[in-house]
């Protein structure tokens, strides 16, 4: 049988993103304060406080509409680098769902190729540049695979967290090579990148609680 | 450092309040308060120009918005790009069927929702065009010109462009003018100290009592290399140099410069650096035609200066003499 | 707070050259670098007007100094008064057998030297007429008017008395008119933050993260009182509220307002200054002819704001308008 | 008979309050940072710095142009209130000695008179206003006193710095009434007025070697 993920699930799991984002203000920050402008703290907490409502008040009946106005708020609410390809990614992912009103572990998998994609074609960043990326491009292939290898949802967001994680590990000696921290130059080596955090962030508030209880509560 | 502020949560729309209270003759909005354009927008038959960016740096950008300058401009919070729709909003309110520019700095998050703004202009047949500011020297070497970031030179290039648009030019004819303009102008810059995001309540960076940071960003974001603390001399003499070495002008070019203060340090010291710059130019051959001293892009209330080059010809001179008045600049 | 500096005994000196190689076709200098007057002065049968103090608050005092304002300046060190012989100088070079009015602020060594001026051109024929400046409501209480200081008000002071010599007004009406405008002009101000006099090297009052000064000077004194460092609402309308009960507008009156920075407060912060102080004069039925919102008197690089009020009638309005360009102030 | 107080004795006088005003620069500053603009040592030492070569490089022949040109020069070098007092000082001091290349202590007592009526003119200050002249009057007073007495110029000097100090002490306690001290009001109070103790540093450095040996080394 196919674990099968509802609209109210989905629209849980972006309050817990939501939340996230406003829990981590300061880490973030801090964060982008050692190779940016320091706003990235906030700018994800004013698109938590948006999104906090709008999944409240918005019927997850079609989640393609759902998300793709979650991404217009979120753009609306905070239009900096990591804003605008949070927006893109919802937006992307609401896209190959449209008219959906739950979804198959495929879908998800679909939905986590379009916002890698999606990322790569807003930022034209590529992997090794040290950006968002290098989080977001491993996560998604080990989601992939392991959803291709039937594991269950909650094995394959472990993989994908996991993956994720080992991305941010990876860059972290590199020069970042995009946006503003590569002005920085040489001083961007050992430092964490920000965007990279922010999807370890969400990710884990995605699969938090583990999604093994996805289907018990759908 | 200290602010004046209320709930920091209001910084920008309490600031565009207060603005527009202050210069009711001169600027409106559309839509939304952090659209601000010209009363008199849309000026049938002229290219209009529109920009937007961060707020915290006034004049940049909105500052330059009037008469001989800019048509609109969309504004972000502290330090953070507008959104998509803000600009699709401002586009709509000064497209006067002659087309739009959209002249602004190169950062990521700009450039993303400006080439959002423009998916949807284009939508409705607003044609617009775009021209990047990318004078920071600084930011990267030479051969990587491309990934620098926009400064204060972009006022130079919102006056050129301005006086080409008013003066009749087509949407071809202010792009090139703009490109022509960026490509003779490079900026240079030190800090002193940062500053703060209202909302984050902390400083940006820390940075000793006797150190300074070559190259900072105007958004407070660290610069290339920190360093001991250098005289003003000392300081001119290195920007001069850098921006030199790459703009590489010819004995006997004629220059604009522009001095400008980030924020707290005094027009004094501005004075005393222009004082260097215009004896180490005079002494390469270069000319000053036109020298600017003042603050034309803040970082709050940074210390520190930027020094820009702008290489003109007579066609620059022209537009540069233009007259333009907005709330911050006014030329005569 | 680091100053970009050179050897400070020259700060003054090295400040003034670049301003002057900065603005050749505006500005010259007589016997001394420190006399700093008009490229086309004197101005036969123009009523001359010359000013002078400390430096460190630009664009007070040279700033002035231009079309439609300011004939000459005396320029001293860093908070000190420029001397006697100084103003002797400007005054002879700017003389152009109008006569010539004074006008600067009300400060001990500022008054001893330009009496001693005043002295000695009479004993050479030119008339000289004084215009004190004493604006500042938070230096004296209305029983004491007399012994206030003079602070950003000035700027106000220089701008009438420019625009009717200017336009042919005798000595006796020039002086008249500017002494109309002092009656109706008051300046309220807080500090946040103290500066540094380069020579001293260390700032000249310190002040805790969460505290204010209340009426401070334009040179780093320390004002009457200490307190809390409120919210930009509060401290707008606590200024608001002092300049209204000493100044006793009726009803109906318009207002030119000004809201100055110190130095390293950001233009954003003033905006948010303005926005309450125009909705508390709108409460009163008072309405904002014109307002000014920028650094027009600093005091380097300290924090903080000061408000001015101005009551105009139809002549102040006529005089307020007239153009002026400086190399601080362009108005058309 | 008389003691006859020469012109280098008067040159030699002037530099050691030079050179006192420049040696106290760090105090006075102090001093004016506190209830004025933190200038006072910074411009007396300019004028020190001014009147050490004057003394040095003018032969004091005739001792009033000598004195009013070291007014001058003092007013050149710094032209603050404080700056501004002590140039009129030198002047008024030279005006009652024009022409004389030699002085009695009567001669002493006229220019103490003319820098006290001086200040005074120039400043309008009163007594009690806790300005300089709380320090100059009463040493005024207790120097024509004192020659008036015939004690030694020694003694007459002690007993003028003595009123001076004493001048000093009287007005601490007091609110400033005069210049830009005026305007921090009640914070005054307590506070050493900076042209007091700027008065008692020159005073000091005038009798400092003792008047008494002045005679011997004239
Ligand atoms: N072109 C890009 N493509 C993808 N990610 C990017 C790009 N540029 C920057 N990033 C990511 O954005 C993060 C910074 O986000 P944010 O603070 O919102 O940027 P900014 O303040 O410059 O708008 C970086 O840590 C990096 O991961
Ligand atoms: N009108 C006055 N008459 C006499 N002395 C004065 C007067 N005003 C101020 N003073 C004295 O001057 C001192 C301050 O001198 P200074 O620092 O040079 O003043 P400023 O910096 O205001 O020019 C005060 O301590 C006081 O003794
Ligand atoms: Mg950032
Ligand atoms: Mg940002
Ligand atoms: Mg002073
Ligand atoms: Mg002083």
């Amino acid at each position: 049988m196919t674990t099968l993920i509802s609209g109210q699930a989905v629209a849980r799991a972006l309050s817990r993103v939501s939340q996230a984002l406003i829990e981590q203000k300061e880490t973030l920050t801090s964060l982008d304060q050692a190779m940016g402008d320091g706003d990235m703290g906030i700018t994800l907490t004013k698109i938590g406080n948006a999104l906090l409502p709008y999944c409240a008040d918005t019927a997850p009946d079609d989640l393609g509409k759902f998300l793709i106005g979650a991404g217009m708020t979120a753009n609306r609410a905070g239009p900096s680098t990591m804003g605008t390809l949070l927006a893109t990614a919802l937006m992307r992912a609401g896209k190959v769902i449209k008219g959906k009103s739950e979804l198959t572990p495929q879908d998800l998998a679909d939905m986590f190729a379009a916002v890698d994609t999606g990322i790569q074609e807003r930022g034209k960043a590529k992997p090794g540049d040290k950006t968002i990326v290098d989080a977001v491009h491993p996560a998604n292939e080990a989601f992939a695979q392991a959803i291709a290898a039937g594991v269950t949802l909650a094995e394959a967001g472990a993989k994908a967290l996991q993956a994720a994680k080992n991305g941010l590990d990876n860059v972290t000696p590199l020069r970042s090579k995009m946006g503003r921290a590569s002005w920085v130059g040489e001083r961007t080596k050992g430092k964490v990148d920000p965007g990279c955090a922010a999807f370890v962030v969400m990710l884990s508030a995605i699969i938090e609680p583990p999604s093994a209880s996805y289907s018990q509560t759908i | 450092m200290k602010k004046i502020l209320n709930n920091p949560e209001n910084f920008v729309t309490e600031m565009l309040d207060g603005l527009l209270k202050a210069h009711p003759d001169q600027l409106t909005y559309t839509e939304d308060i952090h659209c601000i354009v010209r009363t008199d927008s849309p000026i049938e038959g002229k290219v209009a120009l529109a920009t937007g960016g961060g707020s915290g740096h006034l004049p940049v950008f909105l500052g330059y918005v009037g008469k001989g300058m800019l048509d609109g401009c969309a504004v972000g919070d502290v330090f953070a790009s507008p959104g998509a729709e803000q600009m699709l909003w401002v586009t709509q309110r000064i497209h006067g069927g002659a087309g739009v520019v959209y002249i602004y700095g190169n950062y990521g998050g700009d450039v993303m929702n400006f080439d959002m703004a423009t998916e949807m202009a284009e939508f409705e047949d607003i044609e617009v065009r775009t021209v990047l500011v990318k004078d920071d020297v600084a930011s990267a070497p030479p051969e990587e010109a491309e990934r620098r970031r926009g400064v204060v030179g972009m006022v130079f290039a919102f006056k050129i462009a301005g006086a080409k648009a008013d003066r009749g030019g087509s949407l071809d004819e202010v792009v090139a003018v703009t490109e022509k303009a960026l490509a003779n102008i490079r900026t240079m810059g030190v800090a002193l100290s940062p500053c703060t995001v209202p909302m984050a309540g902390k400083p940006t960076f820390s940075i000793g009592e006797d150190e300074m940071e070559i190259g900072m960003g105007i958004h407070g974001e660290p610069g290339m290399k920190r360093e001991k603390l250098q005289s003003a001399d000392e300081i001119s003499e290195r920007m001069t140099t850098a921006i030199l070495d790459d703009l590489q002008p010819q004995e006997g070019d004629r220059l604009a410069v522009m001095v400008n203060g980030l924020g707290a340090t005094p027009p004094e010291e501005l004075y005393i650096i222009y004082r260097k710059v215009h004896e180490l130019l005079a002494k390469r051959g270069l000319s000053v035609y036109r020298a600017y001293v003042g603050e034309y892009a803040t970082s709050m209330e940074m210390a520190g200066a930027s020094l820009t080059f702008f290489r003109l010809d007579d066609e620059m001179i022209e537009l540069l003499d233009y007259p333009a008045r907005t709330p911050f600049f006014t030329q005569i």
